[in-house]
């Protein structure tokens, strides 16, 4: 028998149910720390996640390099220099320079601003409406018919005349109202939000019909659970898996989507720039400048990555059976 | 379950017609006129002119109306004739585009091919990589193998088309030498019949790099969802009597969980399907495909509104139709879940 | 020896959606067609006339046109067959006309008929096209790419309202030129063979052609010069750097030419503030706060350096011009005032003018009004590059910019219900390229007349996209439209052009835009033509034998 | 820390024909408080042919150490961390499981080694047919084609007693009644006549005929084939009736082994005397009116008083009728239906017990889910304190159930797989906002505390914890709220007897302090005849007897419930029932067509609160 060795500190409590006789022919185990809220408990089991703590390194210097960035390397981004045109790699322009001889280094940071911005606030946006509308219609019956109809609608329209319209209806009242570019960024955001919440919602919806057939969601009833109450601690926990994927493909989505929204004369000024827009404009210089293309996309892939690892540590963490191993 | 098809299919009969309203007032809407796409150098009264001869001057009710009448009305007469050689739809007047002036369903029929070649044969690469990769990744979870699949997926995802389509042109078009067989045609050739083997052989090898292109693309994002959905299902009590049962972990893993685990992937399945009618319009374009997704961005951007109005409306259909095979398959899937 | 050469593969990246010029507008559709349909005349690579189907271009030397130049008199080539072995007469000729000027028809090309009374046939291979007015230019109808002659046999039944429910004819119109459609998939491709009628017997070389549609220059431009699977590539509006680049391919080579196309920055001369009721918005009762002021104009001209933005933008294609209508020669201004940048003349312009920095931001301003603009483009990787080159100057003398691009089809689409649209020009200044039909520039010259702008009372259509309106210019306009000497016309025009750009800065043309288009090693005869089709001599092309 | 040390193992012997040898077996899990010893020293054989019943306290480790031998522990993140699994393989040859590989377990489990999983319900795949589940084994160890298999599993169906198994066997597991899962469990663990049975409380969800039934099956499959049976219980009388030899656990270890009769009759251990004197007997209430709390171990002091509740009508149910569809075909139409509870009429008193007992399947669950409409009745009315519960809206619904609150048949599907147990308990509180902060933190550790489960546990998550540990859960969140009437499904089934005691005693406090009323149902007759006042029997839908306990348990009239009393085990190993002695009537359905009409349910008064069902109950 190999009986593993076993520090003081970590001695296993043997602990089989509690004592069998009250008044105790056998003393109670001494009751262990004082229960924590599940959420600590996830955190705790989060930051212990290798994925997720490797992802959001990672994500986090993503952040850094693109907001703080800037204050170390403090070339202009707009800065064009026609006589450094398509450079490759120098100490001048550790990633070459573009067309116009503008630094792209510094264009990639400023461009990391804004994508990272857009990406993060219309995948949340598309997330909080994909799982908001997929759980009520999978949970309420009433609302199913209604909900998923209109989600085959929005899946129905066409994109692009849908987008125009946003920016015929909106841009001049956003401008007006939060300035030029927060009206740019609120319209971008929604346009992709909204374009882009269909998916999740039927996923989650497929997903919350199976879930309240289970029988702890009818106990749930019989204790007195309310609607809300079952759909934030029953249902949701339980419906995070497919959420999660949505997110991190959803980020990417909408770097992506931004970039192409510029081509529609929806997106940011043409002088703004942004991840997906610097990959797209070096798509045409691919043979001549590889890194042009080589640096939006690692920073694209890698920011999806990160946040896909960080999903991965969300989901082994809300799910107690994975946790600890 | 039939009483529940039965009536969503009688509730899809008005939610289309909305539908076609929605997207005809949105079109309306929509900033852009069939006459973007003259030169300039044709002076505006001809412009007025030539609106005029598209029924442009006519009010809106009696435009939608006439689109819902040729639609609905002369077009399936248009396909009885067709099939049976009758003669009910001679002389009527059919859904015509503004920009080539002949009946748009005649250009969808002619597109059809192209589009489920490359289209429909990348989804169906997609699905076929994607399940076994998101199946074996979860049951393996954080082994080599599913790292690299992540790795290779969310590259896949997030590395746009645009791109990786160029990236193979340029591989393999442009620097192969022309008569390797690493040599693949950057254009396809919507022209081909496929009569003989050589001929088939010319066929797979035109749709080879944008049918791997999209199919990396779609692989990516279904393997996401069937690892997610199975590492759910992984852990439960009825996987571990199944194992009791000595079910090989093939088996357990196939058959036991798979099918607990389908819910999320037959969503995902079949939103994917009607896109694939709708195209690819960037892969269609690297590739110069010219399938159906080109012909919907065509038709935008010269704003040819009884072309999109009936392709978006085709995909409508679709999705509606998709969307109730989904909740029917969901019903056989999870027998809990109930309709009534 | 026709047929001799087997196939040739075109592409256009834009796809033909049709056939019949007559109906489409689209450059892409006109030259697709060009290779079916003939006209009468065509302009050669020199803007010269030629004459394709008549015998001679007729004029007032040679008698074709009248003294008073209000009749033009046609001569058929004798023994001309239409593909379909059918004799072609002058009754083909008059049913052209007739299909083109029907009320009903929409026709694209109405403006070439301009001023047409009658057309009449003399006798099987003589028309006659009579003239309301007297036409100092006679050669819009029948000549060039927009205006083929139909098959009055196949076309009979498609004139008026039932124009468009001739797919049949639209998608395989029979013609005389040197091929014939096998089929024609729209937006797609069309697979054409040599017409067996063609009057040269020898031609043409190849046997059959694919002229494929659809993708980008960049695809296009690669299938012929990097993976030589394409014979002719149309257009390729590529970065010079891109083009060269694809060049070292050595499967082909690049050609270009020059035409009319000026990429210009447009000055709006009212005022687009969001502030203003949407009646005076943009209007010319709205003068513009900033633009109105020449001094301005002049100052923003001064700034941009044109040749950095032909190296840029359009390398070998492009050259820096001064003037709105840069060819023919006898048309074209010898300005070359604006060529040098001139940074310090700008700055003191504008110190003169009262336009100063009282608040130190860097950015000038004069009654507290900002020397901020607004510049709307359309969505073109080039655009794009030359707004951010020209803001960065702009800047230099102290004038902020804001940029914007547009969707293309937003842009020109005219929808009067966008404010997004060049017409409606929502913006301070604009950019974009426009040109002229043949090598006469009346008409276009004519655009910038007094009332012809876009406003709300006309849907926003009108072709005075600035807003200019000068008296002088408009009689001299008058002038031009009664002179029938060309000498007397070209001065005329250079006027009218020097006071649109060197006097009053309204326009400031920035790039004299040529054409690029590729073809491959074994292709020969090619001859790039600004001035009709680019497939205007597809009948003499022939495969280089290595 | 433990003052137990097991003692001598008596299957120390040279190991010949033993078919399974448990040496020293360790098993530890990892939690986020650090690792958890589930059996921590375990040694006992078991030979070919011998029953060996494994007792002990809920949590002792029984299913643990059952798992262990299967290898099935790991999949649910156990660990084997010490010890020796030798089994003895069919073709002679010994390994030692605890070293095998999958591979090797692969073609053990099943076919050698076959298990009865504790928690029916989980153990079921939600989405295959009974049918598939069944012939899986058969197809996969007997090497049957798909059809002969399914015939073997409408056998096998039949033999474990389940009513016309040619329809079961094409319903899903959610269709079915918790004793019904149970004998699909069982049917397949038996489906390939293994040489091992593990059976895991196979028979809480039986009725005692049922119970019965089953357990003369796996006598004779013993008899037959030789196949030993490793059987887990808490039912001492289960225990009498079929073990061979008992071995007795406590805390993770083995505190006791011996043969049946001296454990019975000369336990040694102060855990096996605990346990032995907690067990009820039927007739412990004989002459008595009212029921009373159950004299504890080592308690000292204890007030015992009848509970009398009062007259006071809390609940009346009348005419109560729930179906459900069986759908069939490949379009899933309704083909029939089950008359799961068919005119059903009875009262409950405040601070009053009625127990509902009956055959397996007769719809007692469904009519507990019923009354509280988390089933939607047919037809019928349902009155709470005065309250027509059936007109109720949604809104009205939920406060009312402040008051009626239900513990589920199947704890472990009933609690959230993602929620910590203390937020469980506490989730009742804060739906209705009952208490709050320390007040509930402080009701949540009483009631831990009451249900004898460690504070510590709070913390963990329903799959970490033993089926009676999950049963407890249960039964402290239905508690939480002070209700006035429980609905209480197989609620103690699954604790060991001495915990049982206990909480059976808790519940009955809490009646005689806060005028609580029950609805108590069970399969456990001497349970039932100490907690309730009133009892009612039901047999395919229909309340067949229903009167005070008094009557039903002296003078009962039915012959179904004649039936029912015969076949409850006792709890002694010198008074086995023969097999004979049972009758095995044919069960028939409660499936009928669509255009079925049942009749009305007619009593006749026998007694002074006696009622008897006149019309025909189909037994
Ligand atoms: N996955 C797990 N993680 C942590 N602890 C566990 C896990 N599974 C079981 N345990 C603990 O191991 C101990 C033994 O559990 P086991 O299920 O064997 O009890 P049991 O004897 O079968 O009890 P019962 O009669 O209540 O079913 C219990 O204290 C339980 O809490
Ligand atoms: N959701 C359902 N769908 C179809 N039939 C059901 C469903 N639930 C229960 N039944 C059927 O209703 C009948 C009564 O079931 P119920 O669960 O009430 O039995 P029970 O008396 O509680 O039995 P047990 O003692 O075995 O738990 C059974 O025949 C069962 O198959
Ligand atoms: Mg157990
Ligand atoms: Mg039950």
């Amino acid at each position: 028998m190999t009986e593993p060795t076993h520090t003081p500190e970590n001695e296993p409590v043997v602990e089989t149910g509690g004592a069998t006789l009250a008044g105790g022919v056998i003393p109670q185990p001494m009751p262990s720390a004082p229960p924590r809220s599940q959420w600590l408990d996830v955190w705790h089991q989060f930051r212990h996640h290798k994925g997720a703590m490797a992802g959001g390194i990672v994500f986090l210097f993503i952040v850094l390099a693109v907001f703080l960035g800037p204050y170390l390397w403090d070339l202009d981004p707009a800065k064009i220099d026609f006589r450094a045109r398509n450079n490759g790699p120098s100490w001048a322009h550790p990633f070459g320079t573009d067309q116009l001889g503008r630094d792209m280094m510094a264009r990639l940071m400023a461009g990391g601003q804004v994508s990272l911005a857009v990406g993060i606030t219309a995948m949340l946006l598309a997330l909080v409406l994909g799982s908001l509308i997929g759980i009520l219609a999978g949970y309420f019956r009433r609302l199913d018919n209604i909900l998923m109809r209109m989600t085959d609608l929005f899946l129905a329209l066409p994109l692009l005349p849908l987008l125009l319209v946003m920016v015929l209806l909106f841009r001049e009242p956003l401008s007006a109202a939060f300035g030029i570019e927060t009206g740019i960024f609120i319209l971008i955001v929604t346009a992709i939000g909204v374009t882009s919440w269909m998916p999740t919602a039927r996923i989650v919806r497929g997903d919350v019909l199976a879930l309240k057939e289970r029988e702890f969601v009818l106990a749930a009833r019989s204790i007195g659970t309310t609607n809300l109450m079952m759909i934030l601690r029953h249902i949701l926990p339980n419906v995070i898996s497919p959420i999660v994927v949505s997110a991190t493909l959803g980020i990417a989505n909408a770097i992506i989507t931004e970039s192409a929204l510029s081509f529609l004369g929806l997106g940011f000024p043409p002088d703004f720039p942004t991840w997906g827009r610097l990959l797209f404009d070096a798509v045409d210089y691919m043979q001549q400048n590889p890194e042009r293309v080589v640096m939006p996309g690692i920073a694209i892939s890698l920011t999806v990555l990160s946040v896909n690892y960080l999903g991965d540590g969300l989901r082994d963490a809300l799910d107690p059976r994975i946790r600890g191993r | 379950m039939l009483t529940f098809t039965i009536r969503r299919l009688i509730i899809a009969v008005p939610t289309l017609l909305f539908i076609a309203v929605v997207i005809f007032g949105l079109l309306q809407l929509a900033p852009g006129d069939p006459m973007a796409q003259v030169p300039l150098t044709v002076p505006p009264e001809v412009k007025e002119r030539m609106r005029e001869a598209l029924g442009l001057g006519e009010p809106i009710h009696v435009q939608f109306w006439k689109w819902i009448v040729q639609f609905f009305w002369i077009e399936p007469q248009v396909f009885i004739d067709n099939v049976f050689g009758t003669h009910l739809a001679d002389g009527k007047l059919r859904v015509l585009s503004w920009q080539t002036r002949s009946p748009v369903m005649d250009i969808v029929v002619q597109r059809m091919p192209q589009t489920l070649w490359v289209v429909g044969m990348s989804y169906l690469v997609g699905i076929l990589i994607a399940l076994p990769i998101g199946i074996y990744s979860a049951y393996r979870q954080y082994s080599i193998f599913d790292q690299l699949g992540t790795f290779i997926a969310m590259i896949g995802f997030s590395v746009p088309t645009f791109f990786t389509g160029v990236l193979l042109i340029v591989i393999f078009s442009v620097n192969m030498d022309r008569d390797s067989f690493w040599w693949f045609p950057s254009i396809y050739d919507t022209t081909l019949q496929v009569t003989d083997w050589a001929s088939f052989g010319q066929q797979i090898r035109q749709m080879a790099m944008p049918v791997t292109v999209l199919a990396l693309y779609n692989a990516a994002q279904i393997s996401r969802f069937m690892r997610a959905s199975m590492l759910d299902n992984l852990n439960q009590d009825y996987v571990r009597t199944a194992r009791a049962k000595g079910v090989g972990e093939r088996a357990v893993v196939m058959v036991h969980v798979l099918r607990n685990s389908l819910i999320p992937v037959v969503t995902v399945i079949a939103l994917g399907v009607p896109q694939v009618f709708g195209g690819a319009i960037i892969t269609e374009q690297v590739f110069k495909v010219n399938g159906l997704g080109q012909l919907l961005i065509g038709a935008i951007e010269a704003n040819d509104l009884p072309m999109v109005q009936t392709l978006t409306f085709i995909f409508a259909v679709l999705i509606v139709l998709f969307n109730l095979i989904a909740d029917v398959l969901y019903g056989i899937l999870d027998p809990r879940i109930r309709y009534d | 020896e026709r047929g001799a050469d087997g196939h040739v593969n075109v592409i256009y990246w834009q796809a033909p959606s049709i056939l019949n010029p007559y109906l489409s507008g689209g450059t892409k559709d006109i030259e697709s067609s060009s290779i079916i349909l003939e006209p009468l005349g065509r302009y050669d690579p020199d803007g010269n006339l030629v004459p394709f189907l008549a015998t001679e271009i007729p004029t007032v030397e040679n008698g074709g046109v009248s003294e008073d130049l209000t009749s033009i008199t046609w001569k058929i080539k004798p023994d001309l067959l239409w593909s379909d072995g059918t004799p072609l007469t002058s009754e083909d000729v008059v049913f052209t006309a007739e299909y083109c000027m029907d009320p009903q028809g929409g026709c694209a090309q109405l403006s070439k008929f301009n001023g047409i009374k009658t057309v009449e046939a003399v006798d099987d291979l003589t028309v006659k096209v009579t003239f309301a007015t007297p036409q100092p230019n006679p050669y819009g109808a029948f000549m060039g790419g927009q205006s083929p002659i139909l098959q009055k046999a196949q076309f009979k039944d498609c004139t008026g309202g039932r124009a468009a429910e001739c797919t049949e004819a639209n998608f395989n119109p029979i013609g005389t030129g040197p091929f014939v459609v096998d089929e024609f998939k729209p937006n797609d491709v069309i697979s054409l063979s040599a017409n067996p009628n063609y009057r040269d017997a020898a031609k043409p070389a190849f046997a059959t052609m694919t002229f494929k549609g659809g993708g980008d220059a960049t695809a296009a431009g690669r299938a012929v010069l990097e993976t030589g699977e394409f014979d002719y590539a149309w257009n390729l509006q590529l970065a010079p750097e891109v083009l060269e680049q694809m060049a070292q391919g050595g499967k082909g080579e690049t050609v270009a030419a020059f035409g009319t196309l000026v990429e210009r920055i447009e000055m709006n001369l009212t005022d687009p503030s969001p502030d203003l009721p949407p009646e005076t918005r943009a209007t010319v009762d709205a003068p513009h706060p900033i633009l109105s002021d020449l001094n301005v104009r002049k100052a923003l001209s001064m700034a941009i350096d044109r040749e950095i933005l032909v190296e840029i933008g359009y390398g070998q294609a492009g050259r820096p011009t001064c003037n709105l209508v840069p060819a023919p020669e006898m048309y074209a201004s010898p300005n070359k005032e604006c060529i040098p940048q001139d940074i310090e003349g700008a700055k003191a312009l504008l110190d003169e003018a009262g336009w100063t920095d009282t608040d130190g931001d860097g950015i000038r301003d004069k009654d507290g009004k900002k020397l901020s603009l607004l510049f709307q483009s359309s969505t073109n990787a080039v655009r794009q590059n030359f707004q951010d080159a020209i803001k960065a100057w702009w800047g230099e003398i102290g004038v902020e910019t804001e940029l914007r691009n547009v969707s293309a089809s937003v842009f020109f689409g005219g929808d009067p219900g966008s404010p997004d649209t060049f017409q409606k020009f929502y913006a301070d200044v604009e950019m974009y390229a426009n040109n002229f039909d043949g090598t006469d520039p009346q008409a276009y010259l004519a655009q910038y007349r007094c009332g012809n702008e876009p406003k709300p009372s006309s849907q926003w259509q009108g072709e005075n996209i600035n807003r200019f309106c000068d008296p002088a210019y408009d009689a001299m306009l008058d002038e031009l439209a009664k002179t029938g000497e060309l000498d007397k016309r070209g001065e005329i025009a250079k006027k009218l052009n020097e006071m649109l750009t060197k006097d009053t800065y309204t326009i400031v043309p920035l790039v004299d835009r040529g054409r690029v288009s590729a073809h491959s090693n074994t292709l020969g005869g090619v001859a790039l033509n600004t001035w009709d089709s680019e497939l205007w001599n597809v009948a003499d092309w022939y495969r280089i034998k290595e | 820390m433990l003052d137990t040390s097991p003692p001598p193992s008596p299957t120390a012997q040279p190991d010949t024909g033993h078919i399974a040898r448990i040496e020293n077996l360790r098993v530890s899990f990892q939690t986020k408080d650090g690792p958890v010893v589930g059996v921590e020293d375990i040694s006992f054989t078991i030979n070919p042919g011998e029953t060996v019943c494994v007792v002990g306290e809920s949590g002792s480790g029984k299913s643990v150490s059952s798992l262990s031998l299967m290898r099935l522990v790991e999949y649910g993140g156990g660990e084997i961390s010490g010890g020796r699994l030798i089994f003895d393989r069919k073709g002679g040859g010994e390994v030692d499981l605890a070293q095998a590989d999958q591979g090797l377990m692969r073609t053990i489990r099943g076919n050698e080694i076959g298990m009865i999983f504790q928690e029916p319900m989980t153990a079921l795949n939600p989405v295959f047919t009974i049918g598939r589940q069944l012939s899986e084994g058969l197809i996969l160890h007997k090497g049957m084609n798909r059809k002969a298999a399914m015939k073997r599993a409408v056998e096998l169906l039949r033999e474990v007693r389940i009513p016309e198994p040619e329809r079961r066997i094409k319903q899903y597991p959610h269709e079915l009644s918790g004793g019904m899962r149970q004998r699909v469990v069982i049917a397949m663990a038996l489906a390939c006549e293994p040489r091992l049975l593990i059976a895991d409380e196979p028979t809480t969800a039986l009725d005692v005929t049922i119970q019965a039934e089953i357990l003369a099956l796996m006598d004779r499959l013993k008899r037959e084939t030789g196949t030993a049976v490793m059987f887990i219980t808490h039912d001492m009388a289960v225990v009498a009736q079929m073990a061979d030899r008992v071995v007795v656990m406590f805390r993770g270890n083995k505190v006791e082994e011996g043969p049946v009769e001296q454990i019975f009759h000369a336990p040694v251990h102060d855990y096996t005397k605990a346990l032995l004197a907690a067990v009820p007997k039927l007739g412990d209430m004989t002459g008595k009116d009212f029921p009373e709390p159950m004299k504890l171990f080592g308690v000292e002091g204890q007030d015992i008083a009848p509970i009398r509740g009062s007259d006071e009508v809390l609940l009346s149910v009348r005419n109560l009728t729930t179906r459900f569809p069986v759908k069939g075909g490949v379009l899933r139409r309704t083909v029939a239906n089950v008359h799961a509870v068919e005119d059903i009429s009875f009262d409950i008193n405040k601070g009053q017990t009625l127990s509902l007992v009956g055959e397996s399947g007769c719809g007692k669950s469904t009519a507990g889910r019923s009354l509280l409409r988390l089933i939607e009745p047919l037809s019928g009315q349902v009155e709470l304190g005065g309250t027509d519960i059936i007109a109720l809206n949604q809104g009205d619904l939920r406060r009312a159930r402040l008051d009626m609150q239900m513990i589920f048949q199947d704890p472990f599907a009933s609690l959230n797989p993602q929620m910590q147990l203390s937020d469980q308990v506490a989730e009742p509180m804060r739906n209705y906002g009952t208490l709050k902060g320390r007040a509930m933190q402080e009701r949540i550790e009483m009631l831990f505390d009451r249900v004898e489960l460690p504070r510590s546990f709070m913390r963990r998550y329903p799959h970490e914890l033993s089926g009676g540990q999950r049963q407890r859960v249960a039964i402290a969140r239905a508690l939480a709220l002070n209700p006035k009437l429980i609905v209480s499904d197989e609620s103690v089934s699954a604790l060991d007897v001495s915990v049982q005691a206990q909480v059976l005693n808790l519940m009955m406090e809490l009646q005689a302090e806060l005028g609580l009323s029950f609805l108590f149902i069970s399969h456990d007759m001497a349970v039932v005849e100490r907690v309730s006042h009133r009892v009612g029997v039901m047999y395919l839908g229909r309340i067949v007897e229903i009167g005070s306990r008094r009557a039903i348990f002296e003078d009962p009239r039915h012959p179904y419930t004649q039936a029912l009393m015969q076949a409850v085990p006792i709890a002694d190993p010198t008074r086995r029932k023969s097999e004979h002695e049972l009758n095995f009537k044919p069960i028939p359905s409660p499936i009928h067509d669509l255009d079925y009409q049942p009749e009305p349910s007619v009593y006749q008064k026998v007694g002074e609160d006696h009622y008897l069902l006149v019309t025909d109950s189909g037994y």
